[in-house]
């Protein structure tokens, strides 16, 4: 079955604000990694507490994944290093997502 | 001048980071030494204040936590005067000013134990009393009294950082349980203490190092900045010691304090609660140039200053 | 060339059987980072040693994909934490996969 | 009631934990304290058994092991007469409890030194022995005599955990080089032995908040069953130690290991041979009800009343 | 809109060359997260320093993708453990990439 | 023969690592324990230079260097001769065995402290001008004068490695504080020193361990020169010791140093400049097979070689 892969890489210090706004639209579990990197904010590495990113993935309903994209745009883009792109994946257990 | 073997730590890790040498402390490390520091520097005081009328002390914390006030606004009211910078991110430097640095701190417990000068070390319980403030005031500032995130959340953030925690907690424990009860936790958290902080420093030095490449993106004023105000704040720092009856090694703590800039508790509280303010400008300041200098300069020199100014039996 | 890039997330506890897993199907090699996470079986993070979660990919031929999830479906879903996705990737030396 | 600092470093973390304070230990740093622990714990008795004539003992293990088989079939019984869980379940928490927790043993050891009671440091020996005939118990009550995952791969899991191999490792180092051979090791692993110790309960009370949370999830029946259990156990553990003609202290020690659940060996083997058993369940009784209850109220515990009753010079 | 996603898992040691190459060829970011794994030239694992991997994420025009498939494979495919992949993603903001 | 402790730990790791235990030091636990036995020993070769007239020694660094030099010409044109190893494989070896392993040289050091045998702790000067002429000659044989990525990029990775920088800033600060300014960073870098190498070692026998499947698949050949070559280098390194005048203690030392292979800075520099160089030839044999067998029999042999054969007041 068809789903969204949404992937946002951004600031560590937002975790918490995401897993909620994630949960919010209502998708069912996300995975984070621990990750830097480097885009028009600068370089951003774990080289210091403050610095590093995370990456969230959010396997969902394509609708689901929109909110959670348009809710970060509005929220965070302007303020704080962050990207996020979507992709398609199958799944084998649709309920689960 | 006395010559302090960690700050050879420090200047060997900025050495080895500005060359850009293929090492570095892993984030774990760090953590560790932070906490040990924090535990150890808590210790202390707790151990000392088992041994004070520790109640007559409680006033002096509020006097104490009004310096972190007055030098925000001092801070503040610098920069908006010298209109460079938007009130957001002048109002974020404050909050990093008018909080403090423990590293310093510990640079400076360290350094008086290398001259032999005797201090207050439950002054530990100043920088707890100094970390929130000036953080608040900083968020005050720009949001008015209804920050974004809700003042919930900004207090967990501020009161529940580890620095005010591991503070904390290290000086009830201290409290609690006295010298003698510290005794079998001394050869971990009091006599390794300088081998960690040297570490530590050694860490910091990559660190500033690393960070030392933006100082030229933000400018002389910035630069300007960050080594003048810390010569006011250890004036503040100083003459409040001084109407606190300390000791001239109390004042050499207090003078510090008001010279150091947070680099932990205050860029992680203004990212969420400010987040319009740059964050490298603050960071730059605090990690790359105001640690430094203090480090290497500012410590001696403010117990120079004292040694010679200060009257022997505090105010 | 195209192949399948397939996306598993579990307990740490099932690294050494997922590999065999992975091998047995006839894959060629396989990545793993550490991860963390929220799903159905509750928040897994690396707060405490049993509690992280792995996240393996392997990039293989489709049937190979389809046996490992399938291999994985009949063993693992109902005891372990384990998600898993699969999605399409091009590759330029198809003879290492 | 004696206090040892290193409970109120438990609390320090606990209280830290429910208040969602930002603080962690990073994992590499919890990997670090149990090695040194594990190390630290084996080479003591190593040492001690380096003067006895540790043949005599050998015989002892093997009523140690059984005391672990009992613990765990009374867990068992208990719980599946209760009708509240099933088989599955009922088994993996027998495993737990009928195994043991190092770090329990350490704040036990700790508790003695503090109160100056000697102790048959030996016992670390036992703490080996009993970590997994209990385990292998669970397994068997649930599968039978034919594991899923096989035996090689059941006996690998079990015998070649870190706790086994380092507990052993530093008891036959201890053996081998002695006291004096340890010497050079003291710093590290005798005389910061309590600093580890304490940073390790300042972690344990952050995990066990984090995990209290499941606890209400899981109902009453489970918290009495993790409250009681211990005071079965300890009783189980301080007959068998006047069975053995221990000294007072070995009583301690081996009530507190009867008391004790184990939250890394038995999980891990666990998830693995009995899958459809919920972790949560076990490890919310372990981790996050057995093991604060034991350093806060047990060992004290155990030792008040061993003290009142245990005759003088063993069975 | 439409990007390509580039995925390299490569040697650790290889990360300040394969920085500089990403962003000689114009892409404008990229995300790393530390990883293991095994392939041809082996296991690679995070057990010994030398040994550990990198998983290199970068999104960017097809072109630039393009390039930098070239370019790596022309330098390293011969010497280093490498394994590269691309795939189709949506982003929300084209002119980050 | 001596059994020093630390050998044990060794052992315990490399047993663990075979029967592959469910055990593993994190990689930052490592890299801490690194930096820490780096400091210790640069720090401890300092302080002896602050006591000697070290600007005497400066022409004994050449000499130092010019053994490295040779050492890997030796291996160089052994295994070329053999026409088993394409001339880029050979070369790699040639660096790796021309250079030096640190922790090696740590446990020759812990050695001398355990049978009480006095050494030329500057000899710490010696590991740094050992560990890079040999991996620049290596680099020479294959690419000539222009290597690949610039001789820029290759004296940065050469030179600015975490041993060079770690124990030259050791030793400069020790030579600039002196005993006295040492002492407060004693608890850590000093007394606990054996400590760490004890943990060091530990996970040294699980890496060991790990790759020891490897031997096999690289043949009888790659086996027989990994132990045979160290024989060679100590002797090499026993005879320098001679010339520059050094006592028992020193030429154990120096014969450890050749007979010991790079397993860190020259693995990562070859992997660079040479990248058509097998890594895990050279690897296996420096870390499988040399540095186990320095552990565990050359330390020893060395010593019992010298201190029959080298003549009482040095050459
Ligand atoms: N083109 C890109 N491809 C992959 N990751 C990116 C890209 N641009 C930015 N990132 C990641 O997203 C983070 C925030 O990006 P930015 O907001 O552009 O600074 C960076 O630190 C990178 O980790
Ligand atoms: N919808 C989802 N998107 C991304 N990752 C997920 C999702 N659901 C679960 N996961 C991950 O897969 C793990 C196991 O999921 P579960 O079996 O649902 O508990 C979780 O701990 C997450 O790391
Ligand atoms: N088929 C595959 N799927 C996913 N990752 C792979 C695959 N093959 C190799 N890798 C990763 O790429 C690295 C280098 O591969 P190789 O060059 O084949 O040794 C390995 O260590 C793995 O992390
Ligand atoms: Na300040
Ligand atoms: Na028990
Ligand atoms: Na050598």
């Amino acid at each position: 079955m068809k789903r969204k892969l949404l992937t946002v890489i951004t600031e560590q210090a937002l975790e918490r604000q995401l897993v909620q706004c994630i949960k919010a639209a209502g998708a069912h579990g996300y995975t984070i990694t621990e990750a830097r990197g480097e885009g028009q904010r600068g370089v951003r590495n774990a080289d210091f507490d403050q610095g590093a990113n995370i990456r969230v993935e959010v396997v969902c309903e394509a609708n689901v994944a929109q909110q959670i994209s348009e809710e970060l745009h509005r929220r965070y883009f302007r303020d704080f290093a962050m990207v996020l792109y979507l992709s398609d994946v199958e799944v084998l257990r649709p309920e689960k997502f | 001048m006395q010559l302090d073997p960690v700050i050879l730590f420090f200047l060997l890790g900025f050495g080895a980071g500005l060359l850009k040498a293929e090492m570095r402390l892993p984030s774990a490390v760090y953590e560790l030494l932070t906490v040990v520091l924090l535990l150890s520097i808590g210790l202390k005081g707790g151990m000392e204040l088992a041994e004070t009328d520790w109640v007559r002390l409680l006033p002096q914390l509020g006097g104490v936590a009004l310096m972190g006030v007055v030098l925000g606004l001092l801070a503040f009211a610098l920069l908006r005067l010298s209109r460079k910078l938007p009130r957001s991110d002048a109002a974020a430097i404050a909050a990093h000013y008018g909080s403090v640095s423990v590293g310093t701190y510990a640079v400076a417990v360290a350094f008086l134990d290398t001259v032999g000068v005797p201090y207050e070390a439950y002054s530990a319980a100043f920088v707890v009393v100094l970390e929130v403030p000036a953080i608040l005031l900083g968020i005050i500032l720009v949001r008015g009294l209804r920050p974004d995130n809700g003042w919930n959340e900004v207090m967990r953030e501020v009161f529940l950082g580890k620095g005010v925690v591991l503070l904390l907690g290290g000086l009830l424990i201290g409290l609690i349980v006295g010298a003698e009860g510290v005794a079998p936790l001394e050869p971990l958290f009091i006599d390794a203490f300088k081998g960690f902080l040297a570490l530590f420093l050694l860490e910091m030095g990559l660190v500033a190092a690393s960070q030392s490449g933006t100082i030229r993106r933000h400018g002389i004023f910035l630069l300007a900045f960050a080594l003048v105000f810390p010569l006011l704040g250890a004036t503040v720092g100083g003459l409040t010691a001084w109407l606190l009856s300390m000791s001239l090694g109390g004042a050499v703590l207090l003078a510090t304090l008001g010279a150091s800039a947070s680099y932990i508790a205050a860029p992680a509280a203004m990212r969420l609660s400010v987040p319009e303010a740059n964050p490298g400008l603050s960071l730059t300041a605090a990690l790359a140039i105001t640690f430094p200098f203090n480090v290497l300069v500012g410590v001696p020199l403010y117990y120079g200053v004292l040694n010679a100014l200060y009257p022997a039996t505090g105010g």
